[in-house]
């Protein structure tokens, strides 16, 4: 293990130095603006390639944090610049590398206006997110929180669709009121113990834990907002549907995940008794939104909003495998994290593909696409078998994970069964809505004038969707070296909330 | 004795010079006092004892720069224009104004002072001496004047580039 | 002779298959569909048939190592270190798996053959062939996993390929395309609500067991069992419940689990619909390998369900899971034999058929009777397969028959032949698959003909037919046991036998007896060769299928004990005598009970006593004779009152009601029965009635309460209105007034300064020249 | 009587009034520029002299450096010259007033 490194920070400002040469292009050929699409997805290749030199140096048998890039920053307030990765964040940072290229490179010929911009604000995000993961201090780790709502902000209300202005104004507001009560925590919190730096708080867990079921709720609010966790969902909906593809790729595999990071980092180490408190009610919320979001997502007749809304029905599965609060259920929620980003990143991706060429995602404007684009179809069959939990794909290694765990489930009372057996019927459920998508889009007759030219992939989206496959299957039928990646650290955590389990369990008598 | 007529000869050639350069309406005619007086001054560096500097003045100057003048003037056939009287009048009255302000200043200021300031022994100002100093105290001035040269030169690049297409 | 080592072959050869036919195939298809089609078909049987080889030599190699199971480890799936949990993708060879792999390669290439003719001049010919390589591939994930979980993965996978070939026809004009695809889904839904139990039961196996290998957990089980007993504890997190309760729990979902796959009540209700799929697939899928998986899962976790036999707890003080498992089989039996005789169309009398027969293999397994479950299974799959193919072969005829009238140039299958002559006044509702439209084939398709009445003797349970000897083998089960459940279940189950060999006659009756009534039943003709040859295969096994597992005749020599009172055995205490003889009787070269023999290798019965869990062989089985008489002449009865008192009449117009539902009270049943809404109360009641409104309701408190009223009217509007205010009454009073009149003031000495831009360079110097001149003149002057 | 600094202050300063005379009366463009070079050559002057006067060479040097600016100044000055002619057809100062308020 490399002792102090400046790697991460490389990592989270090479996007920004992407930027930077972005800023000093001038288009040579400004039609196309070629040289600055060209840059974008260099720099995210080049960032994913970074990230592969991190996983390479990355120790899976080590617990703590690595990579330790620890500055004083104000020393003044105890704030520090103060970079590391460990299990829990590792597979995001993957992730959030793995998708931005796929999103880059989709919008090659999607974006038309305001191109250099647009991947600017798509490389800041970039950024943003690699800080959020990489970041263990708690105020240098809000700078980045909410420095991601910007880039999306403006990814949402310029390129998006017809509502677009409502919706970023919306995304903004909604996750901006959410952080500002995590402010105000994590606030008393380093004036309280004099630090900010997550390790040094959890060592110094006496100089707040008084007032820890207050501090966890804020940080639960606001993650719960981005998660988004019911009965906070509302701003989804119109973001996804809003916001153009690759916005909508990076909203549902990378920023979401944030919202559970966000328990798992902070949550649960920083707060074990009021997290082990807490779980029951958190994991009925979850359970609320996988049943609530599969039967919204069957009610809709828009493509992209049915996949908006099984956002929350999958992540409702991460919350609950983070609040069984046992190793199995936590290391399959990470990893259900990872699964939901690459499937409903690839749906989107899909839905895209046919909007590009129909504007439209109206169900019922489609059908039978199976005969007009068979390549298209067989992938997306795969991806939408992913997204609903297929055995050897995926989704079904995370899912299946989160159940496991959730039925051990530590907090959840004397019958956990019961939490399990509702998760449960959101496989089922899962089956129905996805099957009404793919069967309304892909089956049935070839009948509508409009849909029989339509072209198949090309070369570009062909690679995106092998690329998205690759991972999709490759988790599915070879989970266990990312199990390993993430396993130590999972259970360290487990085992320094023990203690703070096991006294909630006896006080509830269990 | 002698060095003062001499100076005062000098003198008046170079502003007689300006003031012709300053009150020609054809721009050629300007421009070709304007040399003599640039020839005028490389006479004062030579009694100055400043030779290397005078030669410079000739070659840069009254050689370079003033054909440089000369190329435009002739490339662009401007060479009639209006005189000083074409200027508005408050500008004119102004202006004359102000620079006897300003003679009438330095004036005073050297009839107060008197002829009193002491001459120093003559330094060595070979070209090798000049090339001393200037490259041992003045090394990161050069470089920036070379930086600024360079900038121009880019400069006039770029607009040569925008003259040809507008 | 040990070639384990070739295990991964068999799934490597489908998938081999599958990614041919995807990207080749296809291609040489579209280029060239003669050629094609056979390149693309028989590489995929090619895969199949080598599947098939393979089996054979693992089947050969159990032997050398003395029987016992074998493990061919791939590689890691699931892994947490931390944690128990730790799944391989693991094969698992014994006995039971074997024979499952021998029938499902074996059935599958013959019906891969059979569907290269079958499929013959359809556009989407390599696609098929696809999805059946695919199907084979998750079928054998499924009997060769080690754990439940990879068991889980092959079940799962066979229900994708089910909701693939269900809909494989999902662009038929005139809405049958959408049909066949709501057909589809309704097939993959049914399945997940089973697949809901089988995760719940896999997680609870875990927390139970700590492990998900067959191996593991059988072991676990009857060490739990053997140290605690019925009541020990178990307890994860804070869950703690007796040993019983948990297992009763498992086996109870396991059962729920076979339910949707097996097509048993009450989720049977899938499979009639899924005879939208092409027949190959019917044969395939849905009559002899997917839908018995649920019996493997069954007859695999044996020991957990005799355990909970053993510990006799009741549900709710009711019944015993086993007990259940019988009774859901028994009803399911009668419930579906009494539905075949309502229908008309071809397949659906098969359909039904299919899942009474998967009624009587439950009802076998749920008895105990394990071995007599998986030889019906094997025997089923022969003739049921074989029926399957005949009801393809017919509706082949009579699709060409029907063309014949209309372009006689033009013969073969085609997905949509009969449609596109939809324009044909009369034709226009012509389905070939309608029993009314038939009549009198015998003389026209002689093969198809022949095949078709030995299988229905199979299934009808006729001596000395395949089906003779597993059914009777199930009913000797059930009438020798003395408890009352078994006599329910001995009840039902020859009503079951009576109704199977009925509606087998119907069926024969009106397909191939009497008048032709319709012009294409006239014109019909014998399918080709590569369609027939796999028939006549399979009549072949339908005939012989039975002696895989012929009783003895007689009670073996010494051994003091009939099938029929096991307690004697148990009484006697002497086991080593009768251990002796039947490892002698299992080694010896009979054909009585090989399959028995072959089975108990992995099949464990035991015992739990004072000493602990013994293991006790498998009582060999006694012809039954008062069964055999019994069954048979309940069966000959059926036919004989079939043909000559209630289809006398036939034949009969394709208008006309049967004579069966003219009959006063059978009548009032018929119509019950025919008019059941289970068929389709999953579209047009689960979907309709609930789902869709729930989805709606949903939809409206979430997006027009949650999303709008709240979000919108109350936050964003309260929001906007104050906003309102301030800017329209507060702010201009107020506010605005003195703002307005610092700007209007800067805009007056903003417009004076303007003036002083006059935009002349000269004015500029001229400011300049002064600014000079001020501050020398400054310097001379006043410092 | 010597030539003291003095002199060749006097006359410095006539020649950079006169210059300045010339940027501030002329409108002709190219005459202004002339009259700025004037300008620098009497500071040019001056720096010689003080130079002579101190009997320190640096101040010769320090000439070096106005030079090159002034070249720099010329060329740029020139061609922005041409490029308002081409514009506006015209170098007279008075029809260049883009910036009027």
């Amino acid at each position: 293990m490399i002792e102090s490194s400046s790697i991460l920070t490389v990592l989270t400002f090479l996007p920004i130095f992407g930027v930077a040469v972005i800023l000093l292009l001038k288009p040579f050929n400004s039609e196309n603006d070629l040289n600055i699409k060209v840059v974008a997805n260099l720099t995210a290749v080049a960032t994913f390639i970074l990230s592969l030199v991190v996983l390479a140096m990355y120790d899976s048998s080590f617990a703590g944090l690595q990579m330790k890039h620890e500055l004083n920053w104000i020393p003044a307030l105890g704030v520090k610049y103060f970079f590391a990765v460990d299990g829990l964040s590792i597979l995001m940072v993957m992730l959030t590398t793995f998708i931005m290229p796929l999103a880059i490179a989709s919008s090659w010929n999607a974006i038309e206006t305001q191109v250099k911009q647009y991947y600017i604000f798509l490389l800041l995000l970039e950024a943003g997110m690699m800080g959020v993961f990489l970041a263990q201090d708690l105020f240098f780790f809000y700078i980045f929180w909410e420095f991601t709502l910007v880039p999306m902000y403006f990814l949402i209300g310029i390129w998006g669709g017809k509502e677009r202005v409502y919706a970023s104004i919306k995304f903004f507001l909604y996750t901006m009121a959410g952080s500002l009560l995590m402010l105000v925590a994590i606030l008393y919190m380093g004036l309280n113990a004099g630090t900010f730096s997550v390790p040094e708080l959890i060592a110094n867990y006496d100089l707040y834990s008084s007032a820890q079921s207050w501090l966890f709720w804020g940080f639960a609010v606001a993650f719960a907002i981005k998660v988004p966790l019911f009965p906070f969902h509302s701003w989804l909906p119109d973001a996804h549907t809003q916001a153009p593809t690759a916005g909508s790729i990076v909203l549902a595999g990378v920023l979401l995940k944030m919202g559970t990071y966000g328990f798992t980092r902070f949550n649960l180490p920083l707060f074990p008794e009021a997290s082990a408190e807490a779980a029951p009610l958190m994991a009925t919320l979850a359970i609320i939104g996988i049943i609530y979001g599969a039967i919204l997502s069957f009610a809709q007749t828009d493509v992209k909003k049915l996949v908006a809304y099984s956002s929350i029905s999958h992540l409702g599965f991460v919350m609950l495998g983070i609040f069984s609060l046992n190793e199995i259920g936590i290391q399959g929620a990470i990893l259900q994290g990872v699964n939901h980003g690459l499937s409903t990143g690839a749906l989107f991706f899909i839905v895209g593909i046919v909007y590009e060429q129909r504007h439209t995602r109206e169900l019922s404007e489609f059908g039978g696409l199976w005969r007009a684009m068979p390549m298209y179809a067989v992938l997306s069959l795969v991806v939408t078998l992913s997204s609903m939990g297929l055995p050897g794909l995926n989704g079904f290694v995370g899912e299946f994970s989160i159940l496991l765990g959730s039925i051990g489930g530590q907090t959840l009372g004397a019958s956990p069964w019961i939490y399990t057996a509702f998760a449960t019927t959101g496989v089922i459920l899962a089956a129905i809505y996805l099957l009404k998508m793919y069967q309304g889009m892909f089956m049935g007759p070839l009948d509508n004038p409009k849909n029989q030219s339509l072209r198949d992939l090309n070369g570009g989206e062909l690679a995106i969707m092998l690329s998205f496959l690759l991972f999709i299957v490759w988790i599915g039928i070879a989970p266990s070296g990312f199990f390993t990646m993430i396993d130590a650290s999972v259970a360290d955590l487990v085992t320094h909330m023990q203690p703070a389990i096991d006294a909630v369990v006896a006080a509830n008598g269990g | 004795m002698g060095n003062l007529i001499l100076f005062l000869i000098l003198a008046v050639i170079a502003i007689g010079s300006a003031i012709m350069m300053l009150f020609s309406r054809n721009a050629v005619h300007s421009a070709l006092w304007l040399i003599l007086n640039f020839a005028t001054i490389a006479v004062f560096y030579i009694i100055l004892n400043a030779p290397f500097l005078a030669m410079v003045q000739i070659t840069v100057y009254a050689g370079a720069i003033m054909v440089l003048f000369l190329f435009v003037i002739m490339l662009l056939g401007t060479e009639q224009g209006s005189g000083v009287l074409a200027t508005r009048r408050g500008q004119l009255w102004t202006a004359a104004g102000l620079g006897l302000v300003v003679l009438g200043s330095i004036g005073t200021a050297l009839v107060r002072i008197g002829g009193s300031s002491v001459q120093a022994a003559a330094a060595d100002t070979s070209p090798r001496v000049l090339a001393m100093i200037l490259f041992e105290n003045f090394t990161f001035p050069f470089e920036v004047t070379g930086i600024l040269l360079l900038v121009a030169v880019v400069g006039l690049y770029v607009m040569s580039k925008q003259l040809r297409k507008g | 002779m040990n070639l384990f080592g070739l295990a991964p072959l068999l799934l490597i050869l489908p998938l081999i298959g599958v990614f041919f036919n995807t990207v080749v195939g296809r291609r040489l298809v579209a280029a060239d569909a003669p050629s094609g089609e056979k390149w693309s078909g028989w590489f995929a049987t090619a895969m199949s048939g080598s599947a098939f080889i393979v089996a054979v030599l693992i089947f050969f190699s159990l032997p050398t190592v003395d029987y016992h199971a074998q493990t061919v480890v791939l590689w890691d799936w699931f892994n947490m270190p931390s944690t128990d949990f730790h799944v391989q993708w693991a094969m698992y060879f014994d006995t039971l798996s074997a024979t499952m792999l021998l029938v499902v390669t074996g059935v599958g290439s013959l019906i891969h053959i059979y569907a290269i003719g079958y499929m013959h001049g359809d556009k989407d010919f390599a696609r098929f062939f696809t999805y059946l390589n695919l199907f084979l591939f998750f079928m054998l994930i499924l009997v060769t996993g080690n754990s439940y979980l990879m068991l889980f993965v092959g079940w799962e996978g066979v229900g994708l390929c089910s909701f693939l070939l269900i809909g494989f026809w999902y662009d038929k004009p005139n809405g049958v395309g959408i049909l066949n695809g709501d057909a589809a889904r309704k097939a993959f839904v049914a399945n997940r609500v089973g697949d809901f139990a089988m995760i719940m039961a896999m997680s609870l196996t875990f927390w139970v067991f700590k492990t998900l290998e067959f191996e593991g957990v059988i072991e676990t089980a009857l060490h739990m069992f053997e140290e605690g007993g019925k009541a020990a504890p178990i307890s994860f997190g804070m869950f703690t419940a007796e040993f019983q309760v948990v297992l009763s729990a498992i086996t109870v979902l396991f059962l729920i689990g076979a339910t949707g796959k097996s097509a048993q009540i009450p989720l049977f209700i899938w499979l009639p619909d899924a005879m939208a799929g092409p027949t190959p697939v019917s044969a395939l899928i849905h009559a002899a390998t997917m839908v018995t998986s649920g019996i493997y899962l069954i007859t695999r976790s044996n020991v957990l369900f005799e355990i909970v036999r053993e510990t006799g707890f009741q549900m709710a003080g009711i019944i015993s899971v086993p007990d259940l498992v019988a009774v859901v089989g028994a009803c399911t039996a009668v419930y579906a034999g009494l539905i075949a005789f309502t229908q008309f169309d071809v397949k659906k009398v098969l359909a039904y058929s299919t899942v009474s027969q998967l009624g009587f293999m439950i009802a076998a397994v749920g008895m105990g009777a394990y071995v007599a479950g998986m030889f019906h299974l094997i025997t089923h799959a022969f003739f049921k397969a074989l029926l399957f193919m005949g009801s393809g072969s017919i509706i082949h005829g009579m699709e060409h028959g029907h063309h014949h009238l209309h372009d006689h140039g033009h013969g073969g299958h085609g997905d949509d032949h009969h449609d596109d002559h939809h324009d044909d006044h009369h034709e226009d509702d012509f389905d070939p698959q309608d029993m009314r439209t038939m009549g009198g084939l015998w003389k026209k398709m002689p093969v198809t003909f022949g095949v078709y009445v030995i299988g229905s003797l199979a299934l009808a349970g006729i001596f000395p037919f395949a089906g003779f000897w597993s059914k009777d083998e199930i009913l000797a089960h059930a009438q020798v046991n003395e408890f009352a459940i078994f006599s329910f279940i001995n009840i039902m189950l020859t009503i079951g036998a009576f109704c199977t060999a009925f509606y087998m006659t119907r069926q024969i009756k009106m397909v191939f007896f009497g008048e032709p009534r319709h012009e294409a039943a006239v014109h019909a003709s014998e399918s080709n060769r590569l369609m027939t040859r796999p028939l006549v295969f399979l009549a072949v096994l339908s005939v012989f299928g039975g002696f895989l597992n012929t009783p003895n005749f007689s009670e073996p020599e010494g051994y003091g004990s009939d099938y029929a009172s096991e307690e004697k055995y148990e009484e006697s205490g002497d086991h080593s005598e009768t251990e002796a003889i039947l490892a002698a009787g299992g080694s010896k070269t009979t054909f009585t009970l090989a399959l028995e023999h072959w089975l108990e290798h992995s099949i464990q019965s035991f015992e739990l006593t004072e000493e602990g869990v013994v293991h006790m062989p498998h009582t060999p089985i006694v012809l039954q004779y008062n069964v055999a008489v019994t069954s048979s002449i309940i069966a000959i009865g059926a036919i004989l009152i079939a043909w000559f008192l209630v289809f006398r009449g036939y034949p009969m117009k394709p208008e006309d009601d049967d004579p069966l539902q003219a009959a006063p009270v059978i009548g009032t049943v018929w119509a019950f029965f025919q008019g059941l809404p289970l068929d389709s109360l999953y579209m047009n009641g689960w979907v309709k009635r609930v789902f869709l409104p729930l989805g709606e309701i949903s939809n409206l408190i979430d997006w027009d309460f949650w999303h709008n009223f709240v979000h919108e009217r109350l936050i964003r509007d309260t929001f906007v209105t104050s906003a309102d205010f301030f800017s329209k009454v507060l702010d201009p009073l107020g506010v605005d007034g003195a703002v307005n009149g610092v700007g209007k003031s800067l805009r007056n000495f903003a417009n004076g300064l303007r003036s002083t831009q006059t935009g002349n360079v000269g004015n500029y110097a001229l400011g300049l020249f002064l600014g000079v001149a001020a501050v020398i003149a400054y310097f001379v002057f006043a410092a | 009587m010597a030539v003291t600094i003095e002199w060749y202050i006097a006359l410095s300063t006539i020649l950079f009034t006169l210059g300045a005379l010339g940027v501030l009366l002329r409108r002709n463009a190219i005459i202004i520029f002339m009259s700025v070079e004037l300008m620098l050559n009497s500071a040019n002057l001056l720096l010689v002299a003080f130079a002579h006067h101190l009997g320190d060479a640096t101040g010769q040097v320090l000439v070096f450096f106005v030079m090159t600016v002034a070249a720099a100044e010329v060329a740029v000055g020139l061609a922005l010259i041409v490029a308002i002619f081409q514009s506006k057809k015209s170098i007279d100062i008075g029809d260049v007033n883009l910036l009027r308020g």
